[in-house]
């Protein structure tokens, strides 16, 4: 079988709309993410935690993603290898947001680290979310391995991968482009590159020769697409028709979506809201408010709401326990196999 | 007789067939070569992988996380050090989720020198694995250990390296060290397993009915019982060790030796018996000898034995040089030899405060 | 009073305008951040390259081979374990040739805990480090020794890992241990060489005229002379060290603290003169415990100094877990802090045999 | 300046012929490189060295190479990131044929290593031969650090990085591709991949989900060609081209080229003639002799000559000493700065 690459230039606007429920539905993850985001900054700033890093401004993308994975654990289902932008995607799926609190303010109770990890490090083997490291790009090398899994097994489950710009420079997102796309041996695996255009301070230009990232699929006959990733209708559409194929096909494809880092990096470089770059919630906001999906007031009342709730969860959080210095050494070793059969 | 690289094959067939193995894949590791040391001739889950070590290395990781068992090759140890990062995070995975993930996957690669394989070809690994947290590591110095610690490797739901050490994939087991099921004639086992020089195509190797056999992880081996002087060694250095404590017998000196074949966990219980007993220690290995392993297990002996010992402790190991040179003498030079330990065994024996 | 921090970017300064550095890179090296911890600002020299540490390390060691004099950074050292086999290929170079190529590049990167940076902002390089031959090491626990280090480290032929304690980057110059050449006023010097908040794009560094100092690679300092047990660090636990052993003055018990400063070569004759006159030796690092460098250290120390000891020697190190947790009490009970380490000073100074 | 990525379908005869004399040189360079890998690999079989390994195969292009290269030392000058099959471009640039048997019996006096490292593992300072070393690929993470060094000097100096096609898997491949093509910061860089469809006993066929790897240059705005390898007229114009261009325009180019693998991988998997595989020797020996540039007597005579020499050489080189042990500790670290100015 032979695939034709396809690669698609940025597109805003000419997917039809999606359904008003499902926009609804959409916008309240959205914004439920972002309010989420914006709590942990202030938890941050405030001195309850030490470290905040996530991804307000991704949530256009991040959110459909989520709430188009196929979730469950095994086989079956699709492995999630994430970065730490990635609450939108976890919050579609059904995560609790309070469960973030709990981590960014490195409590026993963090059911994704207990309290070992930084924010946004998720982990949840129930929905087949791979714990999320901060080292940029391993997960590329992991990916086709998962995939490779599912691919043996049949059935619909593929693989989603998803890592910055920068981070393509590394060797392991070749390694990803590499092992899922051996002649007769191709993998299921949805490979995601969100362009924010940054790593950390060093921009996108003087450090890349390619226009798309996503051409780098193209001399491995992998189908490629650059999609707008600050429009969830758009995102919705280009996520939905990678995902079919990669599922149907059992091949993979690589998608490179454009978003924002509204918060900047992370704390260490302040997470200061960014008034130049796009905002997708407020650009959504403002379409359902033309379209008449839902009403400003709606959707400052569900805002304030969310607010509230987070608050006063974090009021909670504060006072749940700390780890104790002696479970440092708990988990070193498994004495029994919890990923598979245990034999 | 097996030879090691023999029992290394057939415990992956076991693996195959028993323990769940889906995956046995690296550079070379399919057909038609299997291996380049044999070591994966016809197995039926063995596959050719990318050039490509971090791509192993991640593959086997993703394997081990949708619920397969892969075991994993790295053609040598050599070439395994642009992926420590990988390992780290695979050593890491259940503890930094909290206990939400394992990741039962094994590491196989040869090890060490002997075979005259210069700079590219003759590298330890033991120091760099023994400091990755969450691994297990295993390195047999004969055919049934590397058995049945093969076995055990793929039985347990965590990392674990498996190290062979290249210079004794060719020994044999020595009498009534058949594995279990194994046919006693060697020529007999060499036909129904060793792939036929030339055309592979039609192949297909006879496997012996074998039984499991599960040396434990954690639990060291006394090959040579003796009074004098304890000798802990692994790999490559523990024939040498017991062929120098033999010959030392001329000289009134008896050596006990310790096949550590586990070095982590390691069995402390037995060095700690048995230096308590002979006062004295010399621990023995190939690798490079600054933050050398062998320096940890000195360590742990004058933190814990000081008292008992009538002597300091010794390590004999690789000199701290860039490389293992090609030419006899720079590999003789470089790595202990039979010479070497004795020297340092009669040395510590004799010792007189 | 210059921060080591400061003291890095005026000694890579001076490296540029004197030494003939032509490239400070890495991972926001550059303009406009100039590095996560500032070391970098102002630098005309500096520049960002590509998330990509083996490019990174490749990258360095391609300019050195064609006459340039490189400082790469990595960003943590966290992040270099995907490079190790350049690094050891980097080591090898001038051995492997015989003599034909040397490679002079310097290899600067934070290590260590103390800044609640969690499983990847807490990694120490030490042990790593000190076992990949053809490697220079140094690490500075000062401002002064940060400057002098660093001017040794670029003057020299040989490739040099420059390891900066992350938690010691604030840290001031003690009174009268002023660069050559710096502004007495610290806020006048901060004035001149750290970038201003907000926008940089005009902004240009105003240097001191500052004059070289080199500290030599390979000598230790003694920090704090002392009779009755010697302490020998580097890094963080440096100072720790320093102020538990101030703290048991009250106890009267008077520790002598070395500050290794170079791990290889390392100062030997510093550390066994000061253990012949105390006969008790502690050694400090915060590098996770097996496979340790202070096992080096201890392993050398009984082999050569076993009759001068009064009491075993002793490590204080990291726990051996995967990984350092984020909570507070994760980091205290994974890294030696002020309180391990008296103790073991304690306990050693007043074991009996 | 932007330059539109060039691709060429392999091509045997298209090309000019080149001049007889340049021909003749030629043929007598491949002729030497030959008889100097047989010579080797005799030793190793009657062992004389512990390991074979080299480019029987490659002369037709590895010999071109060699002699288009602008050798010296320094900047100004080419640098070259060789691997384990480069005899015909070392003995193309001028090296002494009996220093690679010092190599194989590894004795004090070989000049690469001082018997330290396997046989056609050269370095030359002289010549800016960066030492080769056996790792896979590790030379295209250096490349760009002498290339970069070349584009800051100015001139005509080039680096030149090689490697097999298994190899390209790495990352480090990826790696070059990055680093020497960001947008304003491109380096002269020649890559070449010397593509015999082999990595030891593992088939590029299900390996690689690219028709050409030189494609993979392409989403970069790397220049690239595809040749025969196999045809050293061909092979000459290839580099050639590509050299100028790289000379000039100081941007990096992919060169692919087909070549053959005579011999087997190494000693290791046994080091017999393949008779399947193209022979450019015999090829270009049959052309020149049709072409009447040398007649069959000449070429026989020539290789006899060769034989003849190299077989006496080993008997001296047999004499040779050995390096004594205690050198191990030698040249661990320079007391001073041979490559660049002493400070
Ligand atoms: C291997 C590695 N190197 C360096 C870092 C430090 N670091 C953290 S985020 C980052 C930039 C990542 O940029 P990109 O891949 O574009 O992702 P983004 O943060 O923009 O979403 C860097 C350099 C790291 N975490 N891992
Ligand atoms: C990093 C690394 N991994 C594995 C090896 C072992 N090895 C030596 S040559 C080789 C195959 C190389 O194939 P290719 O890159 O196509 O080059 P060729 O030998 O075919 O010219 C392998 C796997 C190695 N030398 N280095
Ligand atoms: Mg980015
Ligand atoms: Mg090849």
């Amino acid at each position: 079988m032979t695939v034709s690459a396809v690669s698609v230039e940025p597109k805003t606007s000419s997917d039809p709309h999606l359904a008003p429920e499902l926009c609804i539905k959409l916008h309240d993850t959205m914004l439920k993410t972002r309010v989420l985001e914006e709590r942990l900054i202030t938890m941050y700033k405030q001195g309850d935690g030490y470290f905040w890093i996530g991804g307000p401004g991704e949530e256009a993308f991040n959110v459909p993603l989520g709430m188009l994975v196929h979730k469950g654990q095994g086989v079956e289902h699709d492995y999630l290898h994430l970065h730490y932008r990635s609450s939108g995607t976890l919050l579609a799926m059904g995560a609790d947001p309070v469960d973030s609190l709990r981590q960014m303010k490195n409590t026993a109770t963090d059911p994704y680290s207990g309290g070992r990890n930084f924010a946004g490090h998720y982990s949840a083997r129930k929905w087949n979310v791979v714990p999320i490291s901060s080292p940029i790009e391993v997960q590329f090398s992991m990916a086709s391995g998962t995939a490779m899994a599912q691919k043996r097994h049949g059935g619909k489950g593929i693989t989603i991968v998803q890592g910055g710009d920068a981070g393509t420079a590394e060797g392991d997102f070749a390694t990803c482009l590499v092992w899922s796309s051996r002649k007769g041996n191709e993998v299921p695996v949805l490979m995601i590159v969100t362009n924010n255009r940054w790593g950390i301070s060093t921009s996108y230009d003087g450090q890349h020769g390619e226009k798309y990232i996503a051409d780098r699929g193209k001399a491995f006959g992998i189908a490629t697409a650059v999609v707008d990733g600050n429009d969830p209708e758009v995102a919705y559409h280009a996520l939905k028709k990678a995902m079919d194929y990669v599922r149907t096909e059992r091949r993979p494809f690589l998608l490179e979506a454009s978003v924002s880092r509204l918060y900047g990096h992370s704390s260490a470089s302040g997470a200061n809201f960014n008034k130049v770059e796009t905002d997708c919630l407020a650009r959504f906001e403002a379409k359902l408010e033309e379209r008449g999906v839902l009403t400003r007031k709606a959707m400052d009342d569900l805002r304030a709401k969310y607010t509230q709730e987070l608050l006063e969860a974090t009021k909670r959080v504060r006072e749940e326990p700390q780890p104790d210095g002696k479970t440092i050494y708990d988990f070193v070793f498994a004495d029994r196999n919890i990923v598979g059969k245990d034999h | 007789m097996a030879t090691l690289v023999q029992a290394i094959r057939m415990g992956l067939h076991v693996g195959e067939e028993r323990l769940g193995v889906t995956d046995i894949f690296g550079e070379d590791v399919g057909p038609p070569l299997g291996g380049v040391f044999t070591a994966t001739q016809g197995l039926k889950t063995a596959w050719n992988s990318p050039l490509d070590e971090r791509g192993v290395i991640g593959t086997a990781m993703g394997l081990a996380l949708a619920g397969q068992k892969p075991v994993c090759e790295i053609q040598f140890s050599d070439y395994i050090y642009n992926t420590i990062d990988l390992l780290k995070l695979a050593g890491s995975m259940y503890w930094s989720s909290n206990g939400d993930w394992n990741l039962p996957m094994v590491c196989m690669t040869p090890v060490g020198a002997g075979i005259r394989g210069s700079i590219y070809h003759s590298h330890s690994f033991d120091a760099t694995a023994t400091h990755i947290p969450g691994w297990k590591i295993v390195m047999p110095s004969n055919p049934l250990d590397a058995y049945g610690l093969l076995l055990s490797a793929i039985a347990d739901p965590n990392p674990v390296f498996y190290l062979a050490p290249k210079a004794l994939l060719r020994v044999k087991a020595g009498p009534g060290e058949l594995l279990p099921g194994e046919p006693a004639d060697e020529k007999a086992l060499s036909k129904m397993i060793d792939a036929p020089v030339g055309d592979r195509t039609t192949w297909k190797p006879e496997w012996p009915n074998l039984e499991t056999l599960f040396v434990p992880i954690g639990k060291a081996k006394t090959v040579r019982p003796g009074k004098h002087v304890t000798v802990v060694s692994y790999g490559r250095t523990l024939p040498l060790s017991v062929k120098a404590a033999d010959e030392l017998m001329a000289e009134g000196i008896d050596a006990e030796v310790i096949d550590l074949r586990s070095l982590h966990p390691y069995d402390w219980e037995a060095i700690a018996e048995s230096v308590k007993r002979t006062n004295r220690v010399v621990f023995v290995n190939e690798e490079t000898e600054i933050t050398n392993f062998g320096e940890h297990l000195i360590r742990r002996t004058v933190d814990e034995l000081f008292y008992h010992l009538h002597a300091p402790p010794k390590l004999v190991a690789g000199a701290f040089v860039p490389g293992i040179g090609l030419a006899d003498n720079l590999e003789r030079a470089s790595v202990p030899q039979k010479n070497d330990i004795a020297e340092a065994i009669r040395a510590t024996a004799l010792h007189t405060p």
